[in-house]
C-alpha cells in the first residue's frame, strides 16, 4: 500500500501526512506512520482543543506544576506538603466494555499521579448514564452498563487500596448510547520529591517496568489490517484488562525507587500511546533523543510486529529513566516486588526517537515532531440554531394551575436522580488509609493527609459536573459548576488550592458541538479567574456521540482544598433538633430554568439556568469558611440540584436527624420556583441558637444576606411559602430516598 | 438433561488471575508449565423440554448471558442425565 | 507489646494496623513474606488488602508464601496471631483456623459500618468487653461468607470460639443484620487454643474518634495482653 | 501437553451466583433450567517432564492450591498435544 493511503487508514489527513513528509524530508515508512497516528489524535496532541486550553488561568502562587507540563499538576498544600491530582476519562472503552473499560480507567490515572512521585491517596468517579428506569432493552441495558462500571471501579480500585471517597452518578437519556466515566485521583508528596517525565543525561539507560506487551487496544480508528500478522488477525483484540494487583505492586516499587536519592532521572506511565507516548514525549521534555531496542521489550505473546509492540496499550506499565551506573539498584526493588524490568536503550543527544528489531532501525523520527508539532486545528463555532427556542419556556405551560408541592417533594425523592447513591459507594472501600475524615454522602470529602513534619493537614476535594444546565446554556452552566464545586469546598472549611477538568462534548467538527466546547471553556475560566482557581491539568474527551445524537455538553471539575485550621467540620445532615437554621447567601431561587424538578417531575428540559453572581459567590464561600470556625454550628449543605426544599429535605436523611420546621421565602414567583429553582450562591446552616448572634455578624460584615428559615425537631418537615403549610413525615422522604436507586438497578 | 458450559477468555486477552497462578504454581515446584488461563465452568441442570429447542435456547443464553463475547469465547456441551 | 505486621504482595492495610498498633501504644514493624523470621515473643498480624489480587480465591496463594510457614510454626507454640480481613482468609486457607470465607451472598462488595456481637469474653481479643456487648467497626470486603462443615460450626459454638456475630443497632442477630450471609452470622472466630483470631471487620480502623470511633481498640489491646484494666 | 482443572462447588455450599444466573436464565425464557452452579475451568499448558511425575505433581496442585477442601472438588484431566 502507499504511505498515503495507509496514513489515511490509520486517521491521519491528507494534509497531516504531507506535514510529516515534509517535515522528514522523506516518506515516513508504516510503523513511523502508526507512531504518528497516535501522537496526532486528538487525544495525544488536543490538535483540536489546545487554543480553547490556552483560555484557562494556570498560574498562581500555590501552582507547583503546571498544566500540560507533566502527567499531572501538582500545588502547594503549604508545610512541604505538595498535592497531585488530576481527572481522566475512559467513556469509549467503558461503552464496550464496562467492568474493563472502567478498570483500567482507575489504573490509569492511578499511573499518572504516581508517576509526579506522589503516593496515590484518594480517588473519585463521575458516571452517566442513561436512565436506569427507561423500559424495555435500553434500560436493561443502562443498568447491565451500571453494574459492569460500578463493579469495574471497584474492582480496581479496592484492590490497590487507595480509597474511593466521593464523586457523582447521573441519569439522563442524552448518555444512554454513550455512557461518561471520569475518574480523579489525588496523591500527595514532599515538594522536593516532584519527578519529572523528562530524559536527560546522555548514555543514561531506559528502563521499561511493570507488565508484558501484548496486543492490547490495538484497534478502533488509529489502525490498519494490513499491517497485521495473519496470526494477529484471527484474534485483534480491542479490550485492554487491567491487573490491580500488579499496578498495587508498580507504584510501591516506583515510590521506592524514588526513595532512593538521585536514581531516578525522569519517568513516564505508558498509558494511551504506550511505548511511542512514552519515549518521545520524555525525549522532547529532555531535549534528549532516545534509542530503544524492541526484542529487549518484555512481550506476552510471540509475533508482535514492530507497529504493534509501539502501539500497544497494554497497562501497568511504566518508563523509567535511571542514572547510568545505578541499574542493579532499579533491577533489585523490582525484582522484589515480583516485577520485569528490562533495560531497552539509552538516552542520546541526537533529539530522535530511533527504535530498532534486532539492531534494524524501524522508525527513526525527531521527538519533537512527534510530541510538540501536532497540527492545531481552530475549529469553526456556530451557536446552534435551536437554542434560543430551548431556553424559552412557558411555566403556565408546564405547571398545573394549582400547585402541587406535596406529590412534587415525594415524586423527587422517589427518582432515582436524587436517591442516595450509597449503592455505589458502598461497594468502594472508601476508608482504607485511615485519612477519609468526611466519607461519600457529604458535599465535599475531606482527608487528613501527613505533613512532611509530622501532624496532619485536611484536604477537601469534590466532583461536579451538570449536562443539563450546560446543555441549556454552556456558558453559564459551565461558570454554576464551578461555583457550585467551591460551595461544596466552603461547606467544608476549605479554600480551593486547584481544579482539574475533564471536557466531555460531541464531535469538533460539528460547528455547533465544537461552540459548546468554547463557551463551556470560557465559562470555566472566568469561573476559575473570579475564584483565583488555577486549572491545573485534566483531559478532553470528543466524538461523545451515539446514532441518537450527541451527549450534552459536560465539562466534569474535580477541585481540590485545604480546610481552614479552625474549621471544624459538620455534617451535611441535622442534628437530632433544636438547632437554628439560616440561609446564607441570596434569597433568589434563580427560577426553574434547566431544573431537575422540570425534568424529574414534569419531564421537560427547558429554560436555563439563572447567571451565577461570581462576586456574592465567593463572599458567601469566605463567610461559610469563618462561620465553621465558630463553635455551635451543627449542619451544613450547599443548595443545589432540586432547591431548596430538597436541600432541606436531604438535611432530615441522616441517622437520627431531625426533621424541622422552616418557612422559605418567596416573592411575587411561584412557589414552585421558590422551592426548587436551583439558582447559585445559597448555603444552609443549623446551628445553636447561643452562637447566632457571631454568625449574624459575621454574615453582615462578610456582606451576605442571613435569612431565618426555623428550627430542627420532630419527625416531619414542614415548610411554609407563601402562607401555605405542607408536611412531610422524614420517615416517607427518607424511604424513598434510600431505596429508589437500589430499586432502579436491582440486586 | 445437564448441560456444561466452558467459557474461556481469547487467546490475546490477558488473564492476570492466570498469571498469578502461573507463578504459584511454579512456585510449588511445577517450572514445566508455561502458561495457565482460568474460565468458568458453568453447569446447568435441566428437567424437560424439547431437546433441539434446548439446544438453541442454550447457545443463545451461553452467548448473551454467560459469556462476553467481546473478551471471551464458550464451548456449550449437552449431556443427557444428570 | 511488639507486633509484626506480615506484607503479602497486595497487602494495603499493613501501614493502616502499624498506625493503630502504634496509637495504642505497641509497638509494630512490617515483615516481608519472603522472610521467615518471627521473634518467639511478638505478635503476628495478617493484615487486609488483596494478597496476589485474591485471584483464584482469597488468600489461596499467599498461604503458600516462606513467612507464612513460620506464622503457622508460631501459632503452634502459641503466639499471637491476628488475621483481619484478607488476613483471616489466609488463616482459613492455611488451615490455621476452620471454614473458608466465600463470595458475599449479595454478590457486592460492602464496605459500611458493622454492628458486631461479642459472643464472648472469654478470650484474650474480648477480655476488655462484655458478653453481648454492641461494637461498631467497619467491613470491607467482598468476599466474607463464612462457611464450614455443619460439624465445625456446632463445634465453634460449642466451644465458644465464635467471638463476633453480625447484628442490628439494636444487638438483635438476624438475616438483614447479616451483610454477606456468613453461617450462624459469624463476623469472627477463635481457634481452639485461643491464640488466634480471624475477623472479617477492620478494628484498626476504629481506634480513633475521627476515623469513626473507638470500638475496635479492646480487640487489638487484648491481642497485646491487654485486657479490662487498660 | 494441557491439563485442564475444573473446580466446582461441592453440592452442599450455596452458590449465590449460581443463584443469579439461574435467575437471569429463567428470565431469558428458559424455565426448564433447575439449577445452576458456577466452577472454574482452568488449562495449564505444560512442556516437557515425565508424565508420571507430572501426574503425581498436578494432582497435589489441584489439590492444595487449586482447590480448597473445605468446598470444593476438583477433576483433573491430562490431554496430550496443547
Ligand atoms: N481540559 C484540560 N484543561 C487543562 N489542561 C489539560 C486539559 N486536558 C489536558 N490538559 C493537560 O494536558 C497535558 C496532557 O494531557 P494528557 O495527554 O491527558 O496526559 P496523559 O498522557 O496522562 O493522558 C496534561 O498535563 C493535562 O493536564
Ligand atoms: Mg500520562
Amino acid at each position: 500500500m502507499k504511505a498515503k493511503e495507509f496514513a489515511l487508514k490509520l486517521g491521519l489527513t491528507e494534509e497531516e501526512f504531507d506535514r510529516i513528509q515534509n517535515g522528514l524530508g522523506r516518506e515516513p515508512n508504516e510503523t513511523e506512520l502508526g507512531m504518528f497516528s497516535v501522537m496526532w489524535s486528538e487525544h495525544c496532541s488536543y490538535k483540536n482543543t489546545r487554543k480553547e486550553l490556552r483560555k484557562f488561568p494556570t498560574t498562581g502562587p500555590a501552582v507547583l506544576v503546571k498544566a500540560g507540563e507533566e502527567n499531572a499538576g501538582v500545588v502547594d498544600a503549604g508545610d512541604g506538603l505538595a498535592l497531585a491530582f488530576k481527572i481522566e476519562s475512559h467513556n469509549h472503552p467503558s461503552a464496550v466494555e464496562p467492568f474493563q473499560g472502567a478498570a483500567t480507567g482507575v489504573g490509569g490515572i492511578l499511573r499518572d499521579i504516581f508517576t509526579m512521585g506522589a503516593r496515590p491517596v484518594a480517588f473519585m468517579d463521575s458516571l452517566r448514564f442513561g436512565r436506569p428506569d427507561a423500559p424495555g432493552e435500553a434500560g436493561k441495558r443502562t443498568r447491565s452498563l451500571i453494574h459492569g462500571v460500578v463493579a469495574g471501579i471497584s474492582h480496581y480500585g479496592n484492590c490497590v487500596g487507595v480509597p474511593t471517597v466521593g464523586g457523582e452518578l447521573v441519569f439522563d437519556p442524552a448518555y444512554e448510547g454513550n455512557p461518561l466515566v471520569n475518574v480523579f485521583c489525588l496523591g500527595t508528596l514532599r515538594h522536593d520529591q516532584i519527578r519529572r517525565g523528562a530524559a536527560k543525561g546522555v548514555g543514561n539507560p531506559v528502563f521499561y517496568v511493570g507488565a508484558k506487551t501484548g496486543r492490547d487496544g490495538l484497534a478502533g480508528a488509529a489502525f490498519a489490517s494490513r499491517d497485521l500478522t495473519e496470526e494477529s488477525k484471527a484474534d485483534r483484540p480491542a479490550v485492554q484488562v487491567g491487573d490491580p494487583f500488579v499496578g498495587k505492586l508498580l507504584f510501591e516499587a516506583c515510590l521506592e525507587l524514588y526513595a532512593r536519592p538521585d536514581l531516578v532521572v525522569g519517568v513516564q506511565d505508558m498509558g494511551a500511546a504506550g511505548l511511542t507516548c512514552s519515549t518521545c514525549e520524555t525525549a522532547s521534555r529532555g531535549g534528549s533523543g532516545i534509542e530503544i531496542e524492541l526484542r529487549k521489550v518484555p512481550q506476552r505473546e510471540t509475533g508482535m510486529t514492530p507497529f504493534e509492540t509501539l502501539l500497544s496499550e497494554s497497562q501497568e506499565r511504566m518508563l523509567i529513566i535511571v542514572r547510568k551506573g545505578r541499574e542493579r539498584e532499579l533491577k533489585e526493588i523490582f525484582a522484589r516486588w515480583g516485577l520485569d524490568a528490562a533495560e531497552i536503550g539509552t538516552v542520546t543527544d541526537t533529539g530522535r526517537v530511533v527504535v530498532m528489531e534486532g539492531g534494524k532501525v524501524v522508525a527513526d523520527l525527531p521527538a519533537r515532531m512527534l510530541a510538540d508539532d501536532a497540527p492545531v486545528y481552530e475549529r469553526a463555532a456556530m451557536t446552534p440554531a435551536k437554542l434560543a427556542e430551548k431556553q424559552k419556556y412557558d411555566l403556565g405551560k408546564i405547571l398545573p394551575a394549582q400547585p402541587r408541592v406535596k406529590e412534587d417533594l415525594l415524586k423527587l425523592a422517589r427518582s432515582p436522580a436524587t436517591g442516595s447513591r450509597r449503592w455505589v459507594w458502598n461497594q468502594y472501600d472508601h476508608m482504607v488509609g485511615l485519612r477519609t475524615v468526611v466519607r461519600p454522602g457529604s458535599d465535599a470529602a475531606v482527608l487528613r493527609v501527613e505533613k512532611p513534619g509530622g501532624g496532619w493537614v485536611r484536604v477537601a476535594m469534590t466532583l461536579d459536573g451538570n449536562g443539563r444546565w450546560c446543555a441549556q446554556d454552556p456558558r453559564e452552566g459551565s461558570k454554576a459548576l464551578v461555583a457550585e464545586a467551591c460551595r461544596n469546598l466552603a461547606c467544608a472549611g476549605a479554600v480551593p488550592l486547584g481544579l482539574t477538568d475533564n471536557l466531555n462534548y460531541g464531535n469538533p467538527h460539528d460547528p455547533e458541538l465544537f461552540w459548546q466546547l468554547r463557551e463551556g471553556v470560557e465559562g470555566m475560566a472566568e469561573a476559575c479567574r473570579a475564584f483565583d482557581l488555577p486549572v491545573t491539568g485534566g483531559n478532553v474527551s470528543l466524538y461523545n456521540q451515539s446514532p441518537s445524537g450527541p451527549i450534552h455538553p459536560t465539562p466534569v471539575v474535580g477541585v481540590v482544598g485545604k480546610v481552614d485550621e479552625g474549621v471544624k467540620l459538620a455534617p451535611a445532615v441535622f442534628s437530632t433538633g433544636g438547632g437554628e437554621v439560616v440561609l446564607l447567601g441570596t434569597t433568589a431561587s434563580g427560577g426553574l430554568g434547566a431544573s431537575l424538578y422540570l425534568q424529574e417531575v414534569h419531564g421537560v428540559i427547558a429554560g436555563k439556568l439563572a447567571a451565577v453572581d461570581l462576586v456574592s459567590e465567593k463572599k458567601l464561600h469566605a463567610v461559610t469558611r469563618m462561620v465553621l470556625a465558630q463553635p455551635g454550628v451543627r449542619a451544613v449543605h450547599d443548595v443545589g440540584e432540586g432547591g431548596i426544599l430538597w436541600a432541606l429535605a436531604e438535611m432530615t436523611f441522616g441517622e437520627g436527624s431531625a426533621g424541622g420546621e422552616f418557612r422559605v421565602p418567596c416573592g411575587k414567583e411561584r412557589p414552585e420556583e421558590a422551592l426548587f429553582g436551583e439558582g447559585a450562591g445559597r448555603i444552609l446552616v443549623e446551628l445553636d441558637e447561643t452562637s447566632m448572634p457571631t454568625v449574624e455578624n459575621l454574615a453582615k460584615e462578610g456582606g451576605v444576606e442571613l435569612t431565618h428559615l426555623g428550627r430542627t425537631g420532630g419527625k416531619d418537615l414542614q415548610v411554609t411559602v407563601h402562607g401555605a403549610e405542607m408536611i412531610w413525615p422524614v420517615a416517607e422522604l427518607r424511604d424513598g430516598f434510600e431505596k429508589s436507586l437500589p430499586k432502579a438497578l436491582g440486586p | 438433561m445437564k448441560a456444561v458450559v466452558t467459557v474461556t477468555l481469547k487467546p490475546s486477552i490477558l488473564d492476570p488471575q492466570g498469571e498469578a497462578v502461573l507463578h504459584a504454581v511454579k512456585g510449588m515446584g511445577l517450572q514445566e508449565v508455561k502458561s495457565v488461563r482460568i474460565g468458568k465452568h458453568i453447569e446447568l441442570e435441566i428437567e424437560g423440554g424439547d431437546e433441539k429447542k434446548l439446544k438453541a435456547k442454550l447457545e443463545e443464553i451461553s452467548r448473551e448471558l454467560l459469556s462476553n463475547p467481546v473478551m471471551e469465547n464458550f464451548h456449550l456441551d449437552l449431556r443427557a442425565g444428570g | 507489646m511488639r507486633f509484626a505486621v506480615v506484607q503479602f504482595p497486595g497487602s494495603n492495610c499493613d501501614q493502616d494496623c502499624v498506625h493503630a498498633l502504634r496509637g495504642l501504644g505497641q509497638e509494630a514493624r512490617l515483615v516481608w513474606h519472603h522472610e521467615t523470621r518471627l521473634d518467639p515473643d511478638e505478635g503476628v498480624i495478617l493484615p487486609g488488602g488483596f494478597s496476589y489480587g485474591d485471584y483464584l480465591r482469597c488468600g489461596a496463594i499467599a498461604r503458600f508464601s516462606p513467612m507464612m510457614q513460620s506464622v503457622k510454626a508460631a501459632a503452634e507454640r502459641g503466639q499471637v496471631v491476628v488475621g483481619i480481613c484478607n488476613g483471616f482468609q489466609i488463616l482459613c486457607e492455611a488451615g490455621l483456623l476452620p471454614g473458608a470465607l466465600t463470595r458475599n451472598e449479595g454478590l457486592h462488595f460492602r464496605c459500611e459500618p458493622s454492628h458486631l456481637r461479642v459472643e464472648s469474653p472469654a478470650s484474650r481479643f474480648t477480655s476488655g468487653y462484655g458478653t453481648g456487648q454492641m461494637l461498631r467497626i467497619p467491613i470491607a470486603h467482598g468476599e466474607g461468607c463464612y462457611r464450614a462443615e455443619p460439624k465445625v460450626l456446632e463445634e465453634l459454638e460449642a466451644r465458644q470460639q465464635i467471638l463476633f456475630r453480625y447484628c442490628d443497632a439494636e444487638g438483635r442477630v438476624t438475616a438483614e443484620a447479616n451483610p454477606n450471609g456468613s453461617s450462624h452470622s459469624i463476623a469472627g472466630i477463635r481457634n481452639q487454643a485461643g491464640n488466634v483470631l480471624g475477623m472479617m471487620p477492620h478494628p484498626e480502623r476504629a481506634c480513633e474518634p475521627e476515623m469513626g470511633g473507638l470500638d475496635g481498640k479492646g480487640i487489638l489491646l487484648g491481642a497485646a495482653g491487654i485486657g479490662r484494666s487498660a
